[in-house]
């Protein structure tokens, strides 16, 4: 109850959120937000195994078509458990990441539980960056990414997706922009269900991302040979490579194929 | 004190006939009865200790269950990287060390770089001087000493804040009760050494735990805990660390062997409703 | 004593060095020059019921409005400055009725009283954080009777510092000290509603100066089924005129009593 | 006529340093009836005294549940606790819904303190005139924090404030080593109840007067009154 | 969102005029809403009440997740499912869950009553009548005399206690299926030409009834598939269960 | 996130713009800020000697392109931040120079265009350092950056040219090089080719004309 008379009778700020006079003073011109991305990450792509997650994801950063940036990083450790990886413009992922530097940061304040029983769990972070997201997206003015949040919590996988609408979802598999069309389907051939995480090995896992991440760069025109990935294993903790290239790519056919159709030569 | 009683010191912002702005006078004998606090510049680092008087048995105190210390922390750090130890009413410290962590955060935004010591010490200067202007506020009941390793230039720094706003670097620095004790303990420590053997943040752990010790004597019949806390180039990658587990134990014992002519365990666990505030 | 008050009773945030806030009890005073209030429950419904003080012939009595109703299950009488209840009335019911609309329900009355309870607060700092509102407390006490489905019937008691306590029978105002001793020696829990009425204004006639006739009194009750009601003046006169039938008895009794050479203790 | 100048409001420090509206503050405490609160390895508990206007009035509530795994009871002006009791609540519910996580206790004690560290150093206000005992399970166990209104917060294993509380606080330090190792939520409870005893002055516990409060690693803030504190008595 | 006529119109799209000194209009189009699938289902019996929902989560042509759950037990014995935008449905139940939280210590743990819980949510959402949450929103539970009841709304929040509701992508496809089967639509007892009367359907019933719905609607709807999660509310309390559904 | 258009011409009209090429470069001991000097309003060239070299702190500047209008905005802004800094704290580190205009492009997206290259001498690291900052107000260090509309044309060629640890002459022939193909390609971009070349010994500047890149 709103104890300001004032208030009384009118629609509670409670439910219906501040009166809003933005309209009497609203400017000539409309306040414009991001409307497009400029420099932007493709895909990133992840899965569940029996004991932790992966997630990785390569280091190009387009421009338009111009691949113009080679050596972005979009894999950001949080905490000694958890990976977000990051899809989308490059601006706000900057942003995202000073966010969860921020998260860290406070969260060795006034804590003398920091470093165990009340350290940054995925489930923090991936609330923190869906609720970031949601109410950027409420405000018109989104965040242009789409993330993946991975890793384990209470000895468990954890993987969650949240993008610049604010939509959530979790899956045993998660992939980003391209990765959702042409990895995606790959990665269910060998854990489609939440049951079959429990048959997958680090090694099946990882080569399933592996040959995931050769397929995309086959495939997606905006992704780059060098990748990162990592690995969060409930036993050996974060296992972080930030130096892997797409690897065995099979070229050799080419040579066979000669014109389109029923040329011979 | 010539002058109380005569009203000029019933406000804040108000200067007294000769000159003198009581209430931050009144505010530096909260400081003068609290708790001490110790910072030491060293050559790879800062190291913070403060003493912590133990008011009831029934306290949670430091030990190996919550990792020798856990509960009732004390000295807080700003950022990652700065340590901050305060004297007097410890409320009034957290609120200070709250706005340092906004300084830090809006430092950061906006230069992508961790806040050195000496814009800190700048910044947090201007806020407390600025609650003597006011009659609407009261001065802070703190002083505060903090320290870290700047990570740009991997030099370690030591401020210490007082209630009127002013702010100096130290190589060493103590406030509090047993600050008399302490200073000179500091001055004895620090005159002993010259450049060819500079003090290690390892052997100032040990060091202030045994000043502390020491500060304490004037204090002796209460019970009191040492919390320890460090900034090392090397061992603690320049982040704030609280001093804990055996390398604290080791401290303590170093300080009572050096003391131990003085050291008494009798406890005292009576509240004293007169340091309510202190501590 | 005086003196050492006189120091800390100027602010209403000034603790005295007992921890007491001295403007706040002021404000309880307030209510203790006011017109007795009485509150009686019972399994049937609560009935309310005041003096109504007329301090000049030429005043209309029926205009005097010392209970008032603030939902169709809830009603409250007053005692003390009530024009400062003259707010905590429309907050009130501002309350109950945006319970309705939000809830599509009755309010609880306990909830109704926390409402104005955390208004009464408002010359501070607001229960949920708020900016303090006014610069002194109510001077004015609330007996908010009523019926909920948890509950049942209730009856509160909320003071000008925002505390309240659930009764089962109160007074409140000038005769308030008297009638509640009164009321801890007449209430039971078997009471029904016309035992309760019958009471109420017994025990409002031994309080007040006046000759109590149906015009210097009002009552009301709150029952499940009838909601709200105040009594008009022809149902509080049969009241009357029916204690004035239990007084003869009892006094008749009383001689019976006497004659037989007994000790009855007065009460 | 000694006259203190130094303790008409809170922006004015005595000369020796002391801020008497604070300590004034504090003597509110002693005007609320005692409450008890004390923690094992396994769980944390309150008990306290509930006091009623006379006869025929309910008795006041003194324990307010803040979050599924945090509580509190108070001693001193109630409606600065139920400010107090909100906010908590209110911040509970923030981490909740924006880090999907439950509030540690040292992290509320902490908000508390600054909260009430606010009213102590500016003009117009007053400090809280109510001390807490706060009881939580998070994720580093069962905590009991003590809350003053200077803004000090204390962790302990066992605390009473409230009218003369210093019966069971001598009566706790005495049985320290015998609580802190109980397992069983009902025998903690026991010793509160039993520790709440030693404070006790004309007053008999009853149903009506007696209220508690237990959580645990399974168990939720719960409050007993009532009938469900009969096992106690 | 219902007109007047009971017609269901998408909200107009947010106009966003351009500064006319632009050389060209740019198109400033940021769509603050997609749709996510799946379709969600209510029906009310005697003396209980079923929600069920698909698991299936899509964005266009893309399965998101074959398992995550739209249908929510919030206590009280309360079940609520908002589908169409998934964010918002996350978001309006988030909000729900906080208002009943929030009942909870305003009103002394008193239980919130299924018609109390759908006037709240009516608020929430019309609330942001002109920025709606993207949804179709359900819920059941028991009514205050024990009777099963279902209550559905609409973006904005005008709603109806109704006898059964689908909502979401194939609620055209099982809505004239329960008129037909739930409320004895177009059924005559045979050989008189008189309506067949109304009675209640047993849990068994009903819980058949839902996942025939589903099953068909998966065949025929891409958005729906994969798994069928039913909550079905009694006096005992609130009972899940699962049954796969075709993940094709 | 489909089809990703970058629109780099969301000019108002009138506006002046750089259509332009520019490039820093790293190199051992220093880093060379190079600029062609052309400025357009629509085909009209407004400018033909602009400098979009811009001086932030005394071995800090940057490279402008976009708007000339937003650029020097933002410039000066940025330049009046790290007096105040500078006047604080001492020298500001190349970073942190990048940082505030990050900032600034950054939480100004929709109002500017401005693409910037953030280039340095650190006398404290002794070495110089590079950050690009393009459209979106993304940071990126590298170890050479070229932007602009001309440096569409010379991606190729620069990185096949560059190599680390170049000597200061090296650097200056690759920087003449890497631009007179930008210019000479690009519609945009003309005029001379004006480098600064930041090192411990100071600023220096340098000045190509056409007759001398042209035919190189």
């Amino acid at each position: 109850m709103n104890h300001d008379p004032y208030s009384w009778g009118r629609p509670s700020d409670e439910t219906y959120g501040q009166y809003s006079d933005a309209i009497a003073h609203a400017p000539s011109f409309p306040k414009m937000n991001t409307q497009q991305p400029i420099v932007t990450g493709t895909s990133v792509i992840s899965m569940k195994y029996n004991n932790g997650v992966i997630i990785a994801a390569d280091h190009l950063g387009s421009y338009g078509s111009l691949l113009r940036f080679t050596d972005i990083e979009r894999l950001f450790p949080v905490g000694k458990n958890t990976v977000v990886g990051i899809s989308g413009d490059i601006s706000d992922m900057q942003h995202i990441e000073a966010l969860l530097e921020e998260l860290e940061t406070e969260n060795n304040y006034d804590n003398s539980h920091a470093d165990d029983e009340e350290s940054l769990q995925p489930s923090y972070v991936f609330e923190y960056l869906a609720t970031v997201m949601y109410q950027r997206r409420s405000k018109m003015n989104p965040l242009w990414n789409a993330l993946i949040v991975a890793g384990v919590e209470d000895s468990k996988p954890f993987l969650k997706y949240v993008n610049l609408l604010g939509v959530t979802y979790s899956s045993p598999t998660l992939a980003t922009g391209f990765g959702a069309h042409l990895a995606v389907p790959l990665l269910r051939r060998v854990v489609d269900r939440e049951s079959d995480v429990e048959k997958t090995d680090m090694q099946t896992a990882t080569d399933t991302i592996l040959q995931a991440m050769k397929v995309l760069y086959y495939r997606d025109a905006r992704s780059s040979r060098k990748f990162s990935m990592a690995i969060i294993d409930n036993d050996q903790g974060l296992v972080f490579n930030k130096e892997l290239e797409v690897e065995n790519m099979k070229w050799n056919f080419a040579k066979d194929i000669k014109g389109y159709g029923t040329q011979k030569v | 004190m010539t002058s109380v009683g005569t009203g000029y010191d019933l406000s804040n912002s108000v200067f007294s006939p000769d000159g003198r702005n009581f209430q931050v006078e009144y505010a530096a004998k909260a400081v003068e009865n609290g708790a001490t606090s110790v910072g030491l510049l060293c050559e790879d680092g800062v190291v913070l200790a403060v003493e912590k008087l133990v008011a009831s048995k029934l306290l949670v105190k430091a030990s190996p269950q919550n990792k020798g210390s856990g509960a009732n922390t004390k000295i807080q750090t700003v950022g990652r990287h700065i340590g901050c130890a305060c004297s007097g009413l410890v409320p009034d410290g957290r609120h200070l060390v709250n706005r340092a962590r906004e300084e830090s955060q809006q430092f950061k935004q906006l230069y992508k770089r961790d806040i050195p010591p000496v814009a800190l010490a700048d910044r947090m200067g201007q806020y407390v001087q600025a609650h003597t202007l006011y009659n609407s506020v009261r001065p802070f009941g703190v002083a505060a000493i903090f320290g870290g390793v700047d990570p740009e230039t991997a030099e370690p720094h030591l401020y210490m804040l007082e209630p009127s706003g002013v702010y100096w670097g130290y190589r060493g620095a103590a406030t509090g009760k047993g600050r008399q004790s302490a200073k000179a303990e500091l001055e004895k420590l620090i005159s002993s050494r010259d450049d060819n053997s500079p003090i290690t943040t390892l052997e100032a752990v040990k060091e202030l735990a045994r000043i502390i010790y020491i500060a304490h004597e004037d204090n002796k019949e209460k019970e009191f805990e040492v919390e320890i806390s460090w900034c090392s180039r090397e061992h603690t990658q320049g982040k704030h660390t609280l001093v804990q587990g055996t390398m604290l134990e080791e401290a303590l014992e170093y300080a009572k062997s050096k003391t131990s002519n003085a050291q008494d365990d009798s406890d005292d666990s009576d509240a004293d409703s007169d340091d309510a505030m202190q501590d | 004593m005086f003196l050492t008050r006189s120091e800390y009773d100027r602010g209403v945030s000034t603790f005295s060095p007992e921890g007491r806030l001295f403007q706040v009890e002021y404000s309880l005073e307030a209510i203790k020059l006011g017109s007795t209030a009485i509150g009686i429950t019972t399994s049937e419904g609560v009935v309310l019921g005041v003096e109504k003080r007329a301090t000049s012939p030429l005043l209309e009595s029926d205009s005097i409005e010392k209970i008032v109703e603030i939902d169709r299950h809830i009603g409250c009488a007053m005692s003390g400055l009530t024009a400062d209840a003259r707010s905590m009335i429309e907050h009130a019911r501002t309350s109950a009725i945006t319970h309705d609309l939000y809830y599509d329900e009755n309010i609880k009355v306990e909830s109704l009283t926390q409402s104005v309870c955390d208004l009464a607060l408002r010359f501070g700092e607001g229960a949920a954080g708020e900016e303090r509102l006014m610069s002194r407390p109510f001077g004015v006490a609330l007996l908010i009777a009523g019926y909920d489905a948890d509950d049942g019937y209730q009856l509160y008691h909320a003071e000008p510092s925002g505390t309240f306590y659930r009764y089962n029978a109160k007074a409140i105002g000038s005769g308030s000290e008297g009638a509640q001793s009164e009321l801890q020696n007449e209430w039971h829990s078997s009471l029904n509603m016309r035992d309760a009425e019958v009471l109420t204004l017994k025990i409002l006639k031994q309080v007040m100066e006046e000759k109590l006739d149906q015009n210097n009194v009002q009552l009301c009750c709150i029952t499940k089924d009838g909601g709200f009601e105040i009594y008009d003046n022809k149902k509080t006169g049969e009241i009357i005129k029916l204690l004035k039938e239990k007084e003869e008895e009892e006094k008749t009794q009383q001689e019976q009593d006497q004659q037989q050479g007994e000790d009855v203790e007065m009460s | 006529m000694f006259r203190n100048n130094y303790d008409g409001d809170t922006v004015t420090f005595s000369p020796t340093g002391r801020l008497f509206q604070v300590e004034y503050a504090l003597e509110a405490i002693k005007q609320g009836s005692v409450t008890v609160g004390l923690r094992s390895s396994k769980y944390a508990c309150l008990v306290a005294l509930k006091r009623n206007a006379d006869e025929l009035s309910s008795y006041q509530k003194k324990i307010i549940k803040c979050d599924d795994h945090v509580g509190l009871s108070l001693a001193g002006l109630a409606p600065d606790a139920r400010v107090l009791s909100n906010f908590v609540r209110q911040h509970c519910n923030y981490s909740k819904l924006v880090y999907n996580r439950e509030l540690s206790m040292e992290k509320i004690g902490y908000l508390l303190s600054d909260k009430a560290q606010k009213n102590t150093q500016s003009y117009g206000g007053r400090p809280y005139g109510v001390g807490l005992l706060l009881v939580g399970y998070d994720k580093s166990g069962p905590h009991l924090i003590e809350f003053q209104p200077s803004g000090n917060i204390l962790e302990l294993y066992g605390a009473a404030i409230g009218a003369r509380s210093q019966g069971s606080r001598t009566y706790l330090e005495r049985v320290m080593d015998d609580f802190l190792p109980v397992e069983d939520a009902t025998e903690l409870i026991k010793q509160g109840v039993e520790a709440l005893r030693q404070s006790l002055k004309d007053e008999t516990l009853s149903v009506k007067n007696l209220s508690i409060a237990i959580v645990g690693e399974d168990l939720p803030f719960t409050v007993y009154d009532g009938e469900a504190v009969q096992p106690y008595l | 969102m219902k007109s007047c006529s009971g017609k269901t119109v998408p909200p107009p799209p947010l106009p966003l005029e351009h500064p006319s000194a632009m050389s060209q209009p740019i198109e400033h189009q940021f769509n603050p809403y997609s749709d996510n699938g799946g379709t969600i289902l209510g029906i009310a019996g005697e003396d209980f009440a079923v929600l069920a929902g698909d698991t299936r989560h899509t964005t266009d042509y893309s399965i998101n997740s074959r398992s995550e759950s739209k249908v929510f037990d919030v206590g009280d014995g309360i079940v609520i499912s908002a589908n169409g935008f998934a964010a918002d449905s996350t978001a309006l139940v988030k909000r729900f869950r906080n208002s009943l939280k929030w009942y909870h210590f305003n009103e002394n743990e008193k239980r919130l009553s299924l018609s109390a819980a759908a006037r709240n949510i009516q608020h929430l959402l019309y609330g942001k009548r002109f920025f709606p949450y993207y949804v179709h929103t359900i819920i059941a539970g028991l009514d205050e005399e024990g009777k099963g009841a279902v209550y559905s709304f609409d973006p904005v929040g005008s709603y109806e206690r109704e006898q059964c509701r689908a909502g979401g992508a194939a609620a055209s496809l099982i809505m004239p299926f329960l008129d037909n089967q739930v409320n004895f639509k177009n059924q005559y007892v045979p050989g008189t030409g008189e309506k067949r009367p109304i009675t209640y359907l047993s849990v068994e019933e009903v819980v058949k009834l839902v996942r025939d719905s589903f099953t068909s609607a998966t065949e025929r709807h891409i958005h729906v598939g994969d798994g069928l999660e039913i909550l079905i509310v009694t006096k005992d309390g609130v009972r899940r269960e699962y049954h796969e559904l075709k993940r094709d | 996130m489909n089809g990703i258009q970058v629109d780099i011409n969301h000019l108002k009209k009138g506006e002046v713009s750089l259509g332009t090429s520019i490039m820093a470069v790293t190199f051992d001991g220093g880093v060379i800020l190079g600029a062609d000097s052309r400025t357009t309003t629509g085909a009209y060239i407004a400018n033909r000697v602009t400098d979009k070299l811009t001086r932030i702190d005394d071995k800090i500047w940057c490279c402008r392109s976009g708007s000339a209008a937003d650029t020097q905005a933002v410039a000066d802004i940025v330049q009046y931040h790290l007096e105040l800094y500078t006047s604080q704290y001492g020298t500001p580190s190349i970073e942190t120079a990048a940082a505030v205009f990050k900032t600034l492009t950054y939480e100004n997206k929709d109002a500017l265009s401005a693409g910037i290259i953030v280039a340095g001498y650190d006398d404290k690291k002794k070495k110089g350092e590079v950050y690009s900052i393009p459209l979106g107000g993304s940071v990126h260090k590298q170890k050479y950056a070229i932007a602009g509309s001309g440096s569409a044309f010379i991606y190729g060629y620069c990185d096949k040219n560059y190599r680390e640890n170049m000597n200061k002459e090296e650097t200056v022939e690759f920087v003449k090089h890497s631009l007179s193909q930008a210019i000479k390609w690009d519609g945009s971009s003309g005029g001379v080719i004006r480098l600064v070349i930041l090192t411990e010994s100071g600023v220096e500047r340098l000045i190509f004309y056409p007759d001398e890149y042209e035919n190189l």
